[in-house]
């Protein structure tokens, strides 16, 4: 037993390391790792027996199998596009002399921070084949009867999928240009190669491991992404796997068959998931070369001379669209008297908004994400901690289980843990949160716990052992060590594990929608069923307020994280 | 900073345990498949008779409404308490089926509707019409007859709501299909008629100009037209009339107040709230809203085609399926 | 026709700093050439424009005839048009390609034969001993055969001026010294200009028939080696040159000694004291540690307060009055203790203002 | 101060032996080193010292006090154990500012505020950071932040310091000043010193004793630096305390002729009849235009104070050092490919065999 407890000196022949890991490993299985098991559980048995027939019958079904088609192809159509636009605006911000970079590089990771459903909502308002206002306008000048784009469509899914996900991409190869050391160019020039061959031979071939591990992050959210093809492709009949398990389940009447094929469809998500991630980790783990600068130098700039500002343009042009026109369109749609009239002044009207804030179910909306993600953020941030704590710092046998444990949510969709969660906590192990804020809660928790201990286990690996090596030597216990070093040098990652967890949580949707009783709504629940309903003038003035929450929010976020910049830093 | 996370943190979870846990004495979920517009009048007005009872309810369409309590009845965590939408076939589904608390009011003496339960496990609280809503910049002859529907004006841009989706719509397809049969359906269908969303959804198509023509639910058109939409709403020769009943969960935990719920909506007050939501009462001595179209009860049970509920109960999905294969061809 | 190369009042800045200032140079062809300085002296940067990846603010530069970079004609000649090589501190080798793939990329993408690419590939590898490690790739490789690659393929282009950029200060140690040799015989051989850029004064010192000491991007000395390290033209380049010490002195009745400490002797017995660089009196005396001699006859006199044993090298720290002296001798020459007295004399002494 | 006792201490990690049967006392207020290369288990023992390590066996003593004993499963916390330790990575914790992080140890042993103030300040002056006392580590360089661990180490007056490589993030430069005021910050202090590192340079400097460990955790010898030095007790020390030339030669009778050449190197070469290895230092090959045997000249590299010239003697290459002075005086400036003479001024022979082992 003895040698089970961490070397750290402890004189105490039983530590409270096993307690700690003890604990933490049976907060994430009951939390992370049962809902999954049920999920597989349930898939792959009929009354306690195994039964692999019938999920193929399942898969055979014209409905599953075609979700699973459309995830295909919607996932590949996003990917692509949204790597192509990832690369090549990475690329523009991060190597050619495109003026206003810094703010372009942050233009471009906004849509990120919006949600992509309320996008749809917009698109839905401006591109919908004969009202969109879009169209509308399009068919009044050309006087046709032919719409410019129809929105509901694989195209129009894709292109609004791809308009919120390409910052994956972008994110992960700017941040990959930045760091590359540029003699690594500079090298190729002054042996007299050409710009283009360099670019072709040098640069793209070294930054291929991120690219690769961006758009396999865009696979991946896009395949189990529910929000755009709920609002889009519903309308003409088109499920994927998210909304085809959400209407399996919302029309199942708690009938097994239904659940199974939910259960079914989760599984392939999650071993699709899987796949993606096992790839990402032969991609990242097959970049052998380390292409990261010793000291930091100017990279070298392509000049786009005459192009530079026609460039520019069709930056500003593409941010207007993504970012500023659907957010536009989402507040004025907000503001009108009734959906359909056209945007003029005399139709337009404060009181949706007021009638939003006073509105039961709205105010309910807020109150319970709020309350929520407060929770989630909060509860997510101790256990993270601790489990970090775990992973990183103590030397005890069994972690790796916990590691496993942890990043498990990872290549869980939301989806699944939804519906993992309905199978484990309605009542089947005793305990029932149905219809409760509880089970969205502990949904949340599942979903969540992966952020944390990700961000946390980065703040803790910043805290060399020789920190807390250094404060024991000095006569402080353990818990002081604890206390006056660990503590406040994580501070700034956990108070960032806050953030980055409360904001999404603001405004979930995939699995809310699944959870959610006649008093448990979210914001987003609330956008959405708004929007089903045909109430798309009440949905956009809630929605209104959700982005102002969640502008509200990434501010005080970035203030923050750079005033922990500015400060003394971890390590 | 610091103490600020910590407070909201804190008050978050006492909020959510709050949220969990404390109730006051007495409870009532509806489930309702009426609108905002029409149900949130209704409420306002039953709290300030009844103080004492904490009313909740959830407003989503029937379809989804049944396979929520279902899916309650399987998780044993049965939230809904009444019920009130206007797919009759579910209720005498439901009624076969036990699921429900008989229950007759005092006031159900007074009610005149095409549909009665005389045990009482449901009783007709309003009387919804369905009219053809039309884009006002589009249409500019209105429909009069069902055979209006299949003239040129109307290619491509009529819609009626997805009956698997909308109680409303499931029984008027029924209406239709019963009285003027599925050579209508492929009739309409023949001239590119579309199956649309939601019974709101389609009136807002509409409106918007993504459809011409709609079949609406009344109320629902005539608050848009109030909102300045640009919509008109007429009925057709034959008329569909579709009561909504009401009804009582069994093995509700509150049964008190839903008793004291299911009086307050068939009390005059009630019946006049609905009336003046823009739809029918089922009440003769309330006076409908004048000027928005609407036609009394009495002509509306007069013009109102036929239907066999209990029929369309068992031909339900059947109903649905062929519907749909139609429409989606 | 020579190519020396020419800098011309060369200014650089970033910002409000100056990098460089006023630059005037001309090295020869075929000279082995050091840029030392501290860091952000504005040494890189000097060699970064002449690489033509900086603009000059102020200046031109020629390499031969051939202007290069001219600020007043907005003349910069492409760094891929200009024939040079260059080896880079952090290898910049390519690390998806093999070495031999190295090598060759940048030959092949010139209009050159497939034999002629194989021959001087080859050639190149062959003179920088990586014969038989065509097929590895970079990381497999050591630091020093990775510096090794760079500097393969910049010769293999037969470069007119070979640029190098701290290349050998992500070595070890004992790499470092056997590539500062391999570096010094391949310019021999091949009779190519070397420009080196360097802030380590010994590796400086032991490659360079000349060198420009920089800082704060001014120009200190350029000389060989040998006379910046005897007739180091300021303290500056005195102290960074190699250990010093700076002793204060004052003169009194035309005799210098050291500051509070007449008894220990008067210190122009055998050294002439430049009497120009005295204020008021005062000055400063600068020597070498191993420009101490311990000898009887010495004029100052001082006391062991510490002897260190450095191995090869014995330190001392000798007490003159109140100030320290550091003297170090070979482990086989003259022994003291600590706590010994002693006299001492001084092969060469320079003299500062104070 | 006290004198730190090992006995027959072992400690494994999984299947492999770090440390085996490990004995060694370091004496009251001694400054002794740990010199080896790295993965010898230097750096274990001392973190066993410290207590952050528990020994599989045997038993460690600090002054008079066991504070761990494999066979009895215990071992005393690292803050119960009255040690100061240094890390290579300095450890400054950089959340506190240069005052907070000296004051910390006084202030867990709840030191009264003025004497606290008062001692830290003494302590902060004495690394001559005085003026940084509110600065953050991150306003510091790396000899400063190091300077920081020093003192933060020496202000609760602990009875042995331990410093685990502490100047190796350091440059040339800083490391050669730093090394000469830890042996001046020891003696002010008195403490008992353990210094663990892989540069013999330091080691010579810093040591009362050395303690030498081969690449497999052995312990070859244990001695003053000079002695080292000058009487290593085989050709690994003799490698691994500096640049060596080694020559093999063929003794007979006291002579011994260079293998090749067959020149005569010594005539005073005590050893052995046979094959034989001499070794000498760069510094011990005598040049001149004169006297001794013949050598080619490779090049010529100036240093500075010295000059450094690689010669070679047939198949070997041979190192010499001069001081500038004397080369010019003596005008021994060659050209690569000139001849020049040498002799040996001082030779230490070795078995040929065992001179073959490598130093890592």
């Amino acid at each position: 037993m003895s040698r089970l407890i961490a070397a750290r000196g402890s004189g105490k022949k039983f530590g409270g390391a096993e307690i700690v890991l003890a604990l933490s490993i049976a907060v994430l299985v009951v939390i992370v790792a049962v809902p999954v098991l049920m999920i597989l559980y349930n898939a792959f048995t009929v009354d306690g027996k195994l039964n692999i027939g019938d999920v193929v019958d399942i898969i055979k079904e014209p409905d599953t199998y075609m979700a699973l088609r459309n995830s295909l192809i919607i996932a590949l159509g996003v990917t692509g596009l949204g790597t192509f636009l990832g690369v090549l605006f990475s690329y523009l911000v991060a190597r050619t002399d495109l003026p206003f970079k810094s703010l372009m590089k942050l233009l471009f990771i906004v849509p990120f921070m919006l949600p992509s459903f309320i996008g749809a909502i917009a698109w839905k308002v401006l591109l919908s084949p004969r009202g969109g206002y879009i169209n509308k306008m399009f068919m009044d000048i050309f006087n046709t009867s032919r719409p410019l784009f129809n929105i509901y469509s694989v195209a129009g899914i894709i292109v609004v999928e791809t308009m919120y996900l390409f910052p994956f991409v972008f994110m992960q190869v700017s941040a990959a240009l930045e760091r590359m050391d540029p003699t690594l160019e500079e090298s190729a020039r002054i042996s007299g190669v050409p710009l283009g061959t360099i670019m072709r031979k040098i640069t793209f071939p070294l930054i291929m491991p991120s690219i690769v591990a961006g758009a396999l992050l865009i696979a991946l959210y896009s395949l189990a992404h529910f929000g755009v093809p709920a609002i889009l492709g519903t309308e003409i009949g088109f499920y994927n796997i998210p909304t085809l398990i959400y209407r399996k389940i919302h029309s199942s009447g708690g009938s097994f068959a239904s659940i199974r094929t939910g259960t079914v469809l989760a599984t392939i998500l999650i071993a699709s998931a899987a796949l993606i991630l096992y790839l990402q980790k032969l991609v990242l783990k097959s970049g052998r070369y380390s292409i990261i600068a010793g000291k930091s130098m100017r990279p070298m700039l392509m000049k786009l001379r005459r192009s530079k500002y026609p460039i520019l343009l069709l930056c500003f042009v593409y941010i207007f669209i993504t970012v500023i026109l659907p957010t536009a369109t989402i507040m004025l749609v907000g503001a009108l008297k009734t959906y359909g009239l056209p945007f003029e002044l005399k139709n337009m009207t404060l009181r949706n908004f007021k009638y939003i804030l006073n509105w039961r179910m709205t105010r309910q909306a807020v109150s319970n994400s709020l309350l929520l993600s407060l929770g989630a953020a909060f509860v997510t941030m101790l256990a993270g901690t601790i489990i970090s704590y775990v992973i990183v710092k103590m030397k005890v046998k069994g972690k790796f289980l916990l590691e496993f444990l942890g990043v498990l949510p990872f290549s869980v969709p939301g989806t699944v843990i939804a519906l993992g969660v309905i199978l484990t906590w309605s009542g089947r192990f005793g305990i029932n949160l149905y219809n409760t804020t509880w089970i969205i809660f502990v949904a949340y928790i599942a979903r969540y716990m992966a952020f944390s201990i990700k961000s946390n286990s980065a703040a803790l690996e910043q805290v060399h052992d020789s920190l807390e090596e250094a404060a024991r030597s000095c006569g402080a216990t353990h818990w002081q060590s604890m206390k006056d070093i660990v503590l406040p040098l994580i501070k700034p990652g956990m108070v960032a594990a806050f953030f980055l967890i409360l904001l999404p949580a603001l405004r979930e949707l995939t699995t809310s929608v699944l959870l959610y009783g006649p008093r448990t709504r979210t914001i987003g629940v609330a956008i959405y069923a708004l929007n089903e309903d045909g109430e798309t003038v009440l949905a956009c003035a809630l929605a209104t307020f959700a982005l102002l929450i969640i502008v509200f929010g990434e501010i005080v976020i970035r203030r923050i994280i750079s005033a922990k910049e500015g400060g003394p830093s971890g390590g | 900073m610091k103490r600020a996370i910590t407070l909201l943190v804190l008050a978050a979870m006492l909020g959510l345990s709050v949220a969990a846990t404390a109730a006051p004495k007495m409870q009532l979920m509806v489930y309702t498949s009426m609108k905002e517009v029409l149900i949130s009048e209704l409420i306002d007005a039953f709290l300030k008779k009844n103080p004492s009872v904490r009313i909740d309810y959830y407003s989503a369409g029937a379809g989804k409404l049944m396979a929520k309590i279902a899916t309650e009845k399987q998780a044993n965590a049965l939230v809904c308490d009444v019920l009130w939408t206007s797919e009759v076939p579910d209720f005498y589904q439901m009624k076969a089926q036990g699921a429900l608390e008989p229950y007759v009011s005092p006031e159900a003496k007074n009610i005149v509707s095409p549909v009665k339960d005389k045990e009482g496990y449901f009783t007709p609280a309003r009387l919804g019409t369905l009219g053809v809503a039309y884009n006002t910049n589009k249409v500019k002859n209105p429909p009069k007859t069902w055979e209006d529907l299949l003239k040129p004006e109307f290619k491509d841009g009529f819609a009626i709501a997805n009956p698997a989706l909308s109680g409303t719509s499931m029984v008027s397809v029924g209406m239709i299909v019963e009285n003027l049969g599925w050579e209508y359906i492929q009739k309409l269908r023949g001239n590119g008629a579309l199956m649309g969303q939601g019974s709101g959804q389609v009136v807002d198509d509409t409106a918007i100009g993504d459809l011409k023509a709609c079949l609406g639910v009344d109320y629902i058109v005539i608050n848009k037209i109030k909102e300045g939409a640009s919509l008109g709403f007429t009925y057709l020769d034959k008329m569909l009339v579709i009561p909504s009943p009401v009804a009582i969960l069994k093995g509700t935990k509150n049964l008190e107040a839903a008793k004291l719920w299911v009086d307050f909506m068939l009390s005059k007050e009630g019946q006049s709230i609905i009336a003046n939501s823009f739809t029918l009462p089922i009440r003769a001595d309330v006076p409908i809203v004048q000027g928005v179209g609407l036609v009394t009860p009495a002509e509306a049970e007069k013009r109102a085609m036929k239907l066999d509920y209990i029929k369309l109960m068992s031909d339900k999905e059947a109903t649905i399926e062929k519907f749909t294969s139609i429409m989606t061809k | 026709m020579v190519d020396n190369i020419r800098l011309v009042d060369v200014t650089k800045r970033f910002g409000e700093v100056i990098a460089v200032n006023r630059l005037n140079l001309e090295i020869k062809q075929g000279e082995c050439f050091s840029f030392l300085g501290p860091s952000g002296c504005g040494k890189t940067t000097t060699l970064r424009m002449l690489a033509g990846f900086e603009d000059l603010d102020e200046g031109e530069m020629y390499v031969g005839d051939t202007l290069v970079s001219s600020s007043i004609k907005k003349y910069y000649l492409q760094p891929e048009k200009r024939g040079f090589g260059m080896v880079f501190q952090a290898f910049a080798v390519w690390p998806h390609m093999n070495v031999y793939e190295n090598v060759a990329f940048p030959l092949r993408v010139k209009r050159i034969s497939r034999e002629e690419v194989d021959r001087r590939t080859k050639e190149a590898l062959a003179n920088t001993r990586l014969s038989g490690l065509e097929k590895s790739f970079p990381g497999e490789l050591s630091g020093g055969q990775q510096q090794r690659i760079a500097l393969a393929r910049a010769i293999a282009l037969n470069p007119r001026v070979l640029l190098l950029d701290e290349p050998l200060s992500n070595l070890d140690p004992h790499n470092r010294e056997s590539m500062r040799f391999e570096i010094k015989d391949l310019q021999r051989q091949l009779g190519v200009t070397i420009l080196f850029v360097t802030h380590d004064q010994s590796e400086a010192m032991a490659l360079s028939d000349r060198m420009l000491v920089m800082r704060d991007g001014l120009v200190q000395q350029v000389d060989t080696p040998v006379n910046i390290y005897y007739n180091p033209a300021n303290k500056f380049v005195f102290s960074f040159i190699g250990l010093s010490n700076f002793v204060p002195v004052e003169m009194s009745d035309g005799k210098v000694y050291v500051d509070g400490a007449k008894g220990a002797g008067s210190l122009n017995k055998g050294t002439e004291a430049d009497k120009s660089v005295f204020k008021e009196g005062k000055a400063l005396v600068a020597f070498r540690p191993s420009d101490v001699v311990f000898e009887e006859e010495g004029p100052i006199a001082g006391r062991v307060i510490r002897r260190t044993f450095l191995g090869e090298l014995v330190d001392y720290r000798i007490k003159v009055g109140e100030h320290d002296i550091r003297v170090q001798k070979n482990r086989q020459a003259f022994q003291l203790k600590e706590g010994d007295n002693c006299r001492m004399g001084f092969k060469k002494l320079l003299w500062y203002e104070r | 101060m006290a004198q730190i006792v090992l006995k027959n201490i072992w400690k494994s990690y999984g299947k492999k032996d770090v440390v085996k049967d490990f004995s060694m006392t370091i004496d009251d207020g001694e400054c002794f080193t740990f010199l080896g290369p790295s993965g010898c288990g230097k750096t274990v023992i001392l973190r066993m010292i410290a207590g952050f390590e528990r020994p599989d066996r045997g038993e460690i003593y600090i002054g008079d006090r066991l504070v761990a004993s494999g066979e009895k499963h215990y071992s005393l916390p690292p803050e119960s154990r009255d040690i100061g330790v240094v890390f290579q990575d300095y450890a400054v914790w950089p959340h506190k500012t240069v005052f907070q992080n000296v004051a910390y140890p006084l202030q867990i042993k709840r030191v009264h505020k003025e004497e606290l103030k008062q001692r830290t300040n003494t302590a902060v002056a004495q690394v001559g950071l005085k003026n940084y006392e509110k600065r953050y580590p991150y306003q510091l360089s790396g000899g400063q932040q190091q300077r920081v661990a020093l003192a933060r180490a020496l202000v609760p007056r602990p009875s042995v310091l331990l410093l685990d490589e502490p100047l190796n993030n350091l440059d040339a430069n800083l490391r050669e000043e730093m090394r000469f005021e830890i042996k001046i910050l020891q003696r002010e202090y008195g403490v008992t010193v353990l210094y663990v590192t892989h540069d013999q340079d330091v080691a010579l400097a810093i040591s009362d004793r050395i303690l030498v460990f081969d690449k497999n955790g052995s312990i070859r010898q244990v001695g003053r630096p000079e002695e080292l030095y000058e009487n290593p007790n085989d050709s690994y020390i003799y490698k691994f305390m500096g640049v060596s030339n080694f020559l093999p030669a063929d003794v007979r009778d006291g002579k011994a002729y260079l293998k090749g050449t067959g020149d005569l190197i010594s005539d005073q070469a005590l050893v052995n009849n046979g094959d034989m290895t001499l070794a000498s230092r760069p510094s011990d090959v005598i040049l001149s235009r004169e006297n001794g045997i013949v050598a080619k000249v490779m090049r010529v590299a100036y240093l500075g104070s010295n000059f450094d010239y690689r010669l070679s003697l047939g198949a070997f290459e041979v190192r010499a050092q001069m001081d500038t002075h004397d080369a010019l005086a003596q005008r021994l400036i060659f050209e690569p490919g000139e001849e020049c003479r040498i002799t040996l001024n001082k030779i230490t022979w070795f078995d040929a065999e065992q001179a073959k082992e490598e130093v890592l």
